[in-house]
């Protein structure tokens, strides 16, 4: 009876426009434009083996499970910084302990991802309890962090340890000769439960909800102040988790690693079609944001002529560019 | 037939067999740097080599990345300035499985397998340090009784700043125990840095009577807070640094510096050889260690060797 | 009676917990630099640590002061350290390149075109943000990594030194035995409290920051605005670019303002204006980075060893801005006010207290 | 009547803010299967009663008694658990998740720790269809009207309980207390008799609803019995039958109201000269099919129709908050391009947005700054309204729309929801618009008040100021308007002068058929 039987009528055009996931789409779409251009530009320096895509994964999975842990805490509106600081502060403590403490990386890994995730509950705690902004909580966090490392030492340590090289250097093997490594893998699964987490599970669906409004989500009901935590519980396992990875990746601690990642990983998720006021985008747009600035890196190398500021400017125009057509296709939401 | 498909850029239109060699520099974090790789992309052209260029941004994670995607375009031979000592294992294996030499420049790397590198242009930052001690040694000739040193570290976790300081120290223990470092903060290499540290330090200490700097740029902003505080750079205060750049230079004829160790950027030429040699097969006869020229000056020095410094 | 109210009164007052930050941070330097109070005349001018704070601090001050109108209007820059840098290079690059660095009108002109440039990336951010419709982190990281270049490009990767007393007068010189940065920041602070608070602009700001939708719909053409905000960042980043450069004599394009955005955000915040949009303290702004100029200059003076400088830090951030939150004074330090309240209730506060206490039982 | 025991009992609320006093000693109690009206003034403390209740502010004083055990309930959510159900006055659902997971958030069905998608649409679709909606409930919440979201609250509301429970169709499992603020608000007729109907239902089920509305004939219609407060102190409760309207009104205000009668029916012929807003084929596709539209200087035109039919997509259209696709607006005679808001504003257009929260306030800034907002917009940065000049005029409006409290300095985030309501109307008027846009402009104020704003409406259409008044309330747009305008699906199907003949009735019957002669 009642009457919005006429809401039906809404053009297609004007529902696709609005749909959540054109953002995604678009960052896809992009993704393969911008791979094309790198292959027909590179072609004869092998831009087309299959090697050069599998290897966006293999140097970019660490990113891609910081990312990932960024894109929980930027859904509910937060932010986390300190996300570099924490996989540098992992690398240092696994070769710390693994190298001059003689701990089996069996047992640090865990050390490490409990250090890391603790450290994210502390932070998510005081940012829900304490009505400190996130940006400067994990600030702080980022100081707090970075200045660990230099405190277990200054100079970088160096991993010798069989594990960790026989992990490092394990490829795996995919069809048609090309390998991903075993953090890349890693680096995918986690993407892959991120997205069901988010998907699938309640605790996900109540991330949505504070993205969307806090106090709604409050006033519905809803566990707020554990989410909101957990949520920075999640990155912060997250980044260790990436710095195990980052670990593997360079075998090595080093007090200045992974300065400034934090921002590559929120330009990821950004990218990715996520938005910073929270609420809304896709795990697997983070994939592709990931993806898009590990291309921006490789077209840059292939390039191989740009000088040190050049290669500045030219990943700021082709990060523009990018931010501008996706922009562009995705057209304006009414608010 | 797969050796050399690098073709489309570059002046290689020659058709001879040009060797394509890939760098990987740090970043471009300093004037010393940028002289490094203006030095590298000069000498390479000037070699016929054929330079493939990238700049990690001070991020091993990029090196590494970079050093992949030149053993993915088959370069002849690969040659980096490591951004952190260790961790470069598992990518140098890569590069020896693809057949690709890789020579460092200006730092060497900790690694368990000797065979991943053939050879190492640059100088050696600890033993930079030990020279400063003994430049100092020299400027303090005829002071007596004890001496107290402010230090300008550079970059915390740096290994030039780590370098540094360990070298210096070790003088210093060994034979100088009348010295003390009285302050020691980091001024991260620049002049900024150098001169508001060097302001807090004159705040709480009156009775520096020398300052060690990490390069020559904090030096220079130091100079500008010891006369602010109303002493005289060089005389009330004596100066020794790293690096030997131009304003340095300017610097120390004026008095205001009294030591530099010469830190030498300009390893191209050496570069280019090692590399031209590494190509034709002859890597072993080179030695494990190419130490670029470099000098200590003093004050008296600085005037005359002011016009020829280039950077 | 008075005097308890008045501490109340003080308590209340939205700028008492960062001064109380800033005075306390002032007051920790004391037993290790005894004269740290102290100033003297020296060749003509001031000299002593409260006056170094104050020169070195300029320039944060003026980026901190642009970043609050931008955060104000529910954004963000990012950029702020590249326009730095960018500014310094340009002007220190037009002042080496004339025959006579200390000729006034060229420093002048070198002024004028770095702080155009400057004018223009703010310019830029706030097309992207406000026409574009880009999220301001992402907007003006774009500037933020490029503009970095840019500067780099103009240096040529090298430090360019000048030679000129006329172009270190801004940052490094002295006018009246003060810093002369001290009045380029009294003016800009002048000019930007006359601008928000003598027109109506703060208050559209404001606005906008607080609800971007409502006002729309009011008709202020919150484009403009915000395009502005981002202008006037720009424009402190580059007189701030102009100090940082002139301050060494010299324009160093890879590290001039590097990192400089995170201290005036921190500055901002700590000031009291929120992240979210909305209301904005230019007063807190200012002590804001104070105390971080404080705390830098403190690490220096006590002997903190380099390694953990950044703990030290991160540990007087997450203090101040601790104290400075409502609710964990109320839940720290409220949970015992409380339960020792009644206890030591002094008869003068009895009947101000009164009518609450009957109902709290 | 041998009462039962009360589900909830509360006795000696008190709640203050930062100094004022919201609540004082208010004493509440609430009996199974009854519906009870809670009612007062805008800024009585209605709400504030409930956010206490619910854990959303902390209580400064007072007990709470829920089935005979004292509770301290301290979040929404242990409301919830323990039984109680809320619908806040403001919509407070998430704009950005689907209306099927806004009303089955935080009770989806799951197996395995898994959400079944499949089946929590299957449950939303259910219960919206229960509540005589049809729509799409996987689309995002914020794509619906106001009116949309106000019912999934309320259908969220009853639906809690139990999941399994409301599987069989028996939503209200497990809710033992259903509190309604304002859920009528922005109603309509047919929304609400089916709100009612439900209610009833509820009530024979002995669950326990506190229904607050400033509606007086819905409170008699549903209500059993009620609690009135003044100034956030207990007046008194009652039985609805022992209280007529004229007493009722008088426990409120406190004092006798007669306007409302003297009102009606007021048709006194507009000018009929060149309309001040003329549109011709305006549409906006997705928005509204092309219509035409004239209203002239000291017109009143009303827009009738029901929820969703496309009144408050008409009025942006004629504001610029929207773009229009098609068609032409002559404003003043002279063609307008309205881009923006600002452009209408410029020629003299007012727009009051349905929407408050989203739309019209800035909660962070002080009611004089509300009010002064439009204003200053129109001037421009530089030139800010003088201090003394701005004081005047918001003291001014302050006391002719009796905003309280009457503090200019207060923020307007804190202000009760019709005292709100009164801040955007004032930022309006400040800016003598010579056309006056009110989308449901009397949502939430209370019955005094209403009053006032009708009469307002009047005098500034005598004083030649064209108003298009948009209200869910078709008495209230037949009681003022010269000319009636007629809407339905998006599409404007009739225009009418107002008159004698033009009656409820008639226009509902317009509305059915889609068809005027
Ligand atoms: N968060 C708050 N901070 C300060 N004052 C508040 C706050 N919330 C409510 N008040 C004040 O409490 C009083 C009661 O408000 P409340 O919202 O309960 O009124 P109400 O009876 O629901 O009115 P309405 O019919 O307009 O919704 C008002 O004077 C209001 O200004
Ligand atoms: N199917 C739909 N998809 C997306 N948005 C819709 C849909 N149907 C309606 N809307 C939105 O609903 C609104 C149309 O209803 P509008 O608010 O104009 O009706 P109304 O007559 O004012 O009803 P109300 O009584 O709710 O105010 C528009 O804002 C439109 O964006
Ligand atoms: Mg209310
Ligand atoms: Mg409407």
């Amino acid at each position: 009876m009642s009457v919005i039987d006429g809401f039906r009528t809404r053009a297609e055009g004007l529902r696709l426009l609005q749909d959540r996931r054109l953002p995604v789409l678009v960052t896809a779409g992009l993704f393969v434009l911008m791979f094309g251009f790198g292959a027909f530009r590179y072609q004869s320096y092998g831009f087309l083996d299959a090697q050069v895509f599998m290897n966006l994964f293999i140097d970019n999975g660490y990113l891609l499970v910081a990312a990932v842990g960024a894109t929980f805490v930027i859904l509910t509106g937060g932010i986390d910084l300190s996300v570099g600081s924490v996989i540098g502060f992992t690398t240092m403590l696994t070769a710390w302990l693994v190298e001059k403490q003689g701990l089996p990386l069996l047992l640090v890994a865990p050390i490490a991802l409990g250090v890391g995730a603790f450290g994210g509950y502390l932070m998510g705690y005081v940012i829900h309890h304490f009505e400190i902004e996130p940006f400067i909580v994990t600030l702080a966090g980022l100081f707090f962090f970075r200045g660990l490392c230099l405190v277990i030492s200054k100079e970088s340590i160096s991993i010798t340890d069989p594990t960790v090289d026989r992990l490092a250097q394990t490829h795996v093997p995919l069809p048609g000769g090309s390998f991903l490594s075993i953090a890349a893998v890693i680096s995918l699964a986690v993407l892959a439960l991120a997205f069901y987490v988010l998907h699938y599970t309640r605790f996900g669906r109540r991330v949505y909800a504070i993205g969307g409004n806090e106090q709604s989500a409050l006033l519905m009901g809803l566990p707020v102040a554990g989410t909101k935590i957990a949520v920075y519980t999640v990155s912060g396992f997250c980044s260790a988790l990436s710095g195990l990875l980052f670990t593997l990746y360079i075998q090595s601690g080093d007090p200045l690693h992974a300065v400034g990642l934090e921002l590559d990983a929120i330009a990821a998720v950004v990218v990715g079609g996520t938005l910073l006021t929270g609420g809304s985008g896709y795990v697997i747009g983070t994939l592709f944001g990931v993806l898009v600035l590990g291309l921006i890196k490789t077209l840059i190398q292939f390039e191989g002529t740009l000088s040190s500021w050049w290669t500045k400017i030219a990943t700021g125009v082709l990060l523009f560019a990018f931010i501008l057509i996706q922009r562009t296709m995705t057209g304006r939401r009414r608010t | 037939a797969k050796k050399n498909p690098a073709k489309s850029t570059g002046p290689d239109s020659s058709g001879s067999k040009q060797i394509t060699l890939g760098f990987s520099q740090v970043g471009s974090e300093s004037g010393w740097r940028a002289a490094n790789t203006q030095s590298v992309k000069e000498a390479a052209k000037a070699a016929g080599i054929n330079l493939k260029f990238s700049d990690a941004q001070q991020k091993q994670e990029n090196q590494i990345s970079a050093i992949r995607s030149y053993i993915a375009q088959k370069v002849d031979v690969i040659s980096f300035s490591p951004v952190v000592v260790t961790g470069w294992d598992t990518v140098l294996k890569e590069a020896k499985a693809a057949g690709i030499p890789v020579i460092l420049t200006d730092r060497s790397v900790e690694t368990s397998d000797p065979s991943l590198y053939v050879t190492l242009v640059g100088s050696d930052f600890e033993i930079e340090g030990e020279r400063a001690a003994h430049m100092l040694e020299k400027v303090l000739a005829g002071h007596k009784g004890p001496v107290k040193i402010a230090q300008l570290e550079g970059t915390t976790g740096a290994a030039p700043a780590i370098e540094r300081a360990k070298g210096f120290g070790k003088i210093m223990h060994a034979s100088h125990p009348e010295w003390t470092i009285i302050a020691s903060q980091t001024g991260d290499f620049t002049r900024a840095g150098g001169k508001q540290v060097m302001a807090a330090f004159l705040q709480a200490h009156s009775d520096i009577d020398v300052l060690f700097s990490h390069n020559d740029d904090m030096a220079i902003g130091a100079i500008q807070s010891i006369q602010a505080a109303g002493k005289t750079p060089g005389t009330d205060i004596k100066i020794v640094s790293v690096d030997g750049v131009h304003d340095g230079f300017v610097a120390m004829s004026k008095g205001q510096i009294n030591a530099i160790v010469e830190c030498n950027p300009l390893l191209g030429p050496q570069l280019m050889d090692a590399v031209k040699t590494v190509h034709a097969g002859k890597g072993s006869t080179l030695p494990r260690w190419i130490k670029t020229k470099e000098g200590d000056y003093t004050a008296d020095q600085a005037a005359a060797a002011l016009p020829s410094r280039k950077y | 009676m008075s005097l308890t109210s008045l501490w109340r009164a003080a308590t209340q007052h939205r700028l008492f917990w960062p001064v109380a930050a800033l005075v306390a941070l002032l007051v920790i330097n004391v037993p290790f630099t005894p004269g740290f109070f102290e100033i003297h005349l020296k060749n003509g001018h001031l000299y002593g640590s409260l006056v170094s704070i104050v020169l070195f601090g300029s320039p944060l001050i003026l980026v901190a002061i642009g970043m609050t109108l931008v955060i104000a209007t529910g954004g963000i820059d990012l950029s702020v350290g590249a326009v730095v840098a960018i500014s310094g290079a340009l002007a220190c690059l037009v002042v080496s390149k004339q025959a006579d660095q200390d000729s006034v009108a060229g420093v002048l002109l070198a002024f004028a075109l770095a702080l155009a440039v400057a004018l223009v990336c703010g310019a830029w951010n706030g097309l992207l943000v406000a026409r574009l419709g880009i999220q301001p982190i992402i907007a003006t990281l774009i500037l933020m990594v490029a503009g970095r270049g840019i500067a780099q490009l103009i240096t040529s990767g090298q430090i360019i030194t000048v030679n000129s007393d006329a172009y270190s007068l801004i940052g490094g010189g002295y006018w009246l035995a003060l810093p002369f940065s001290l009045f380029v920041v009294a003016l800009v602070v002048v000019l930007s409290m006359a601008l928000t608070r003598r027109t109506a602009l703060g208050l559209l700001v404001e606005a906008v920051g607080g609800n971007a939708e409502a006002s729309r719909l009011v008709g202020i053409r919150s484009r403009r605005i915000k395009i502005m905000a981002y202008m006037f960042c720009g424009l402190c980043a580059g007189i701030a670019g102009l100090m940082i450069s002139s301050n060494v004599s010299a324009a160093d394009g890879n590290n001039a303002g590097l990192w400089i955005e995170l201290d005036a955000i921190l500055a901002v915040v700590i000031g009291g204006t929120s992240l979210t949009g909305g209301r904005f303290h230019l007063g807190g702004t200012i002590i804001g980075a104070l105390i971080i100029q404080t705390l830098t200059t403190t690490i220096y003076t006590i002997g903190v060893p380099t390694q953990t400088n950044l703990v030290f830090k991160a540990v007087v951030v997450i203090v101040v801005c601790l104290m400075q939150s409502s609710v964990f004074r109320a839940k720290v330090f409220g949970a015992r006010a409380k339960r020792r309240g009644p206890a030591q209730k002094s008869p003068g506060a009895a009947a101000d207290a009164a009518p609450q206490m009957e109902v709290s039982s | 009547m041998a009462e039962p025991r009360p589900v909830l009992e509360m006795t000696g609320i008190v709640k203050e803010f930062s100094g004022t006093r919201a609540l004082s000693d208010v004493d509440f109690r609430l009996f199974p299967g009854e519906i009870h009206a809670l009612l007062g003034e805008n800024g009585a403390g209605k709400s504030t009663l409930i956010k206490v209740l619910t854990g959303v502010h902390p209580l400064d004083g007072g007990t709470v008694v829920l089935e005979g055990r004292p509770v301290r309930i301290t979040s929404p959510l242990q409301a919830q658990q323990a039984g109680i159900s809320t619908v806040y006055q403001e919509v407070n659902l998430c704009q950005n998740l689907s209306v099927a997971e806004n009303i089955l958030i935080g009770r989806e069905p799951v197996a395995a720790g898994r959400i079944r998608w499949k089946e929590l649409r299957r449950r939303a679709a259910q219960l919206v269809t229960r509540f005589g909606l049809d729509l799409d409930v996987s689309a995002p919440l914020g794509s619906h009207p106001l009116a949309v979201q106000q019912l999934v609250a309320i259908i969220r509301a009853v639906g809690s309980g139990n999941p399994a429970a409301a599987d069989e169709g028996d939503a209200a499992a497990g809710t033992r207390v259903l509190i309604l603020d304002e859920p009528t608000s922005s109603l309509d007729r047919d929304e609400v008799e089916e709100l009612f109907a439900l209610m009833r239902r509820l009530r024979q089920d002995g669950v326990a609803i506190l229904f607050v509305s400033h509606f007086l004939d819905q409170i008699y219609e549903v209500c059993d019995r009620m609690t009135v407060l003044r100034n956030g102190a207990l007046v008194g409760e009652h039985l609805v039958a022992d209280l007529d309207q004229v007493n009722l009104v008088k426990l409120m205000i406190g004092k006798d109201l007669d306007e409302l009668e003297e009102l009606s029916e007021h048709h006194t012929e507009p000018d009929t000269s060149e309309p001040f807003l003329k549109a011709e084929g305006l549409s906006r596709a997705g928005g509204i099919a092309p219509f035409d539209l004239e209203v002239r200087a000291g017109e009143v035109l009303g827009l009738a129709g029901l929820l969703g039919s496309g009144r408050t997509e008409l009025a942006r259209l004629l504001f610029g908050a929207d773009t229009s696709d098609g068609g032409k607006v002559y404003i003043g005679g002279d063609q307008a391009a309205l881009r923006e808001p600002n452009d209408a504003i410029g020629r003299g257009v007012a727009f009051l947005s349905e929407n408050r929260r989203t739309e019209g306030l800035v909660p962070d800034l002080t009611v004089r700054e509300n009010i002064i907002l439009a204003l200053q917009a129109a001037r421009g940065w530089t030139r800010p309204v003088p201090a003394s000049q701005r004081d005047e005029l918001v003291a001014k409006y302050i006391a002719a729309l009796d905003i309280r409290p009457a503090d200019p300095e207060a923020k307007t985030g804190s202000l009760s929801g019709g005292n709100q309501q009164k801040v955007l109307l004032a930022r309006w008027l400040l800016t003598q618009p010579k056309l006056l846009i009110l989308d449901e402009p009397t949502r939430g104020i209370d019955v005094g008040a209403k009053a006032e704003i009708q009469k307002l409406v009047v005098s500034l259409s005598e004083e030649g100021v064209a108003v298009v008044y948009i209200s869910a309330e078709l008495e209230e747009v037949l009681r003022l308007s010269h000319t009636m305008g007629v809407l339905r699906d998006r599409r404007l199907v009739a225009r009418m002068a107002n008159g004698p003949d033009v009656t409820a009735g008639r226009v509902l019957e317009i509305i059915a058929s889609g068809e005027h002669q």
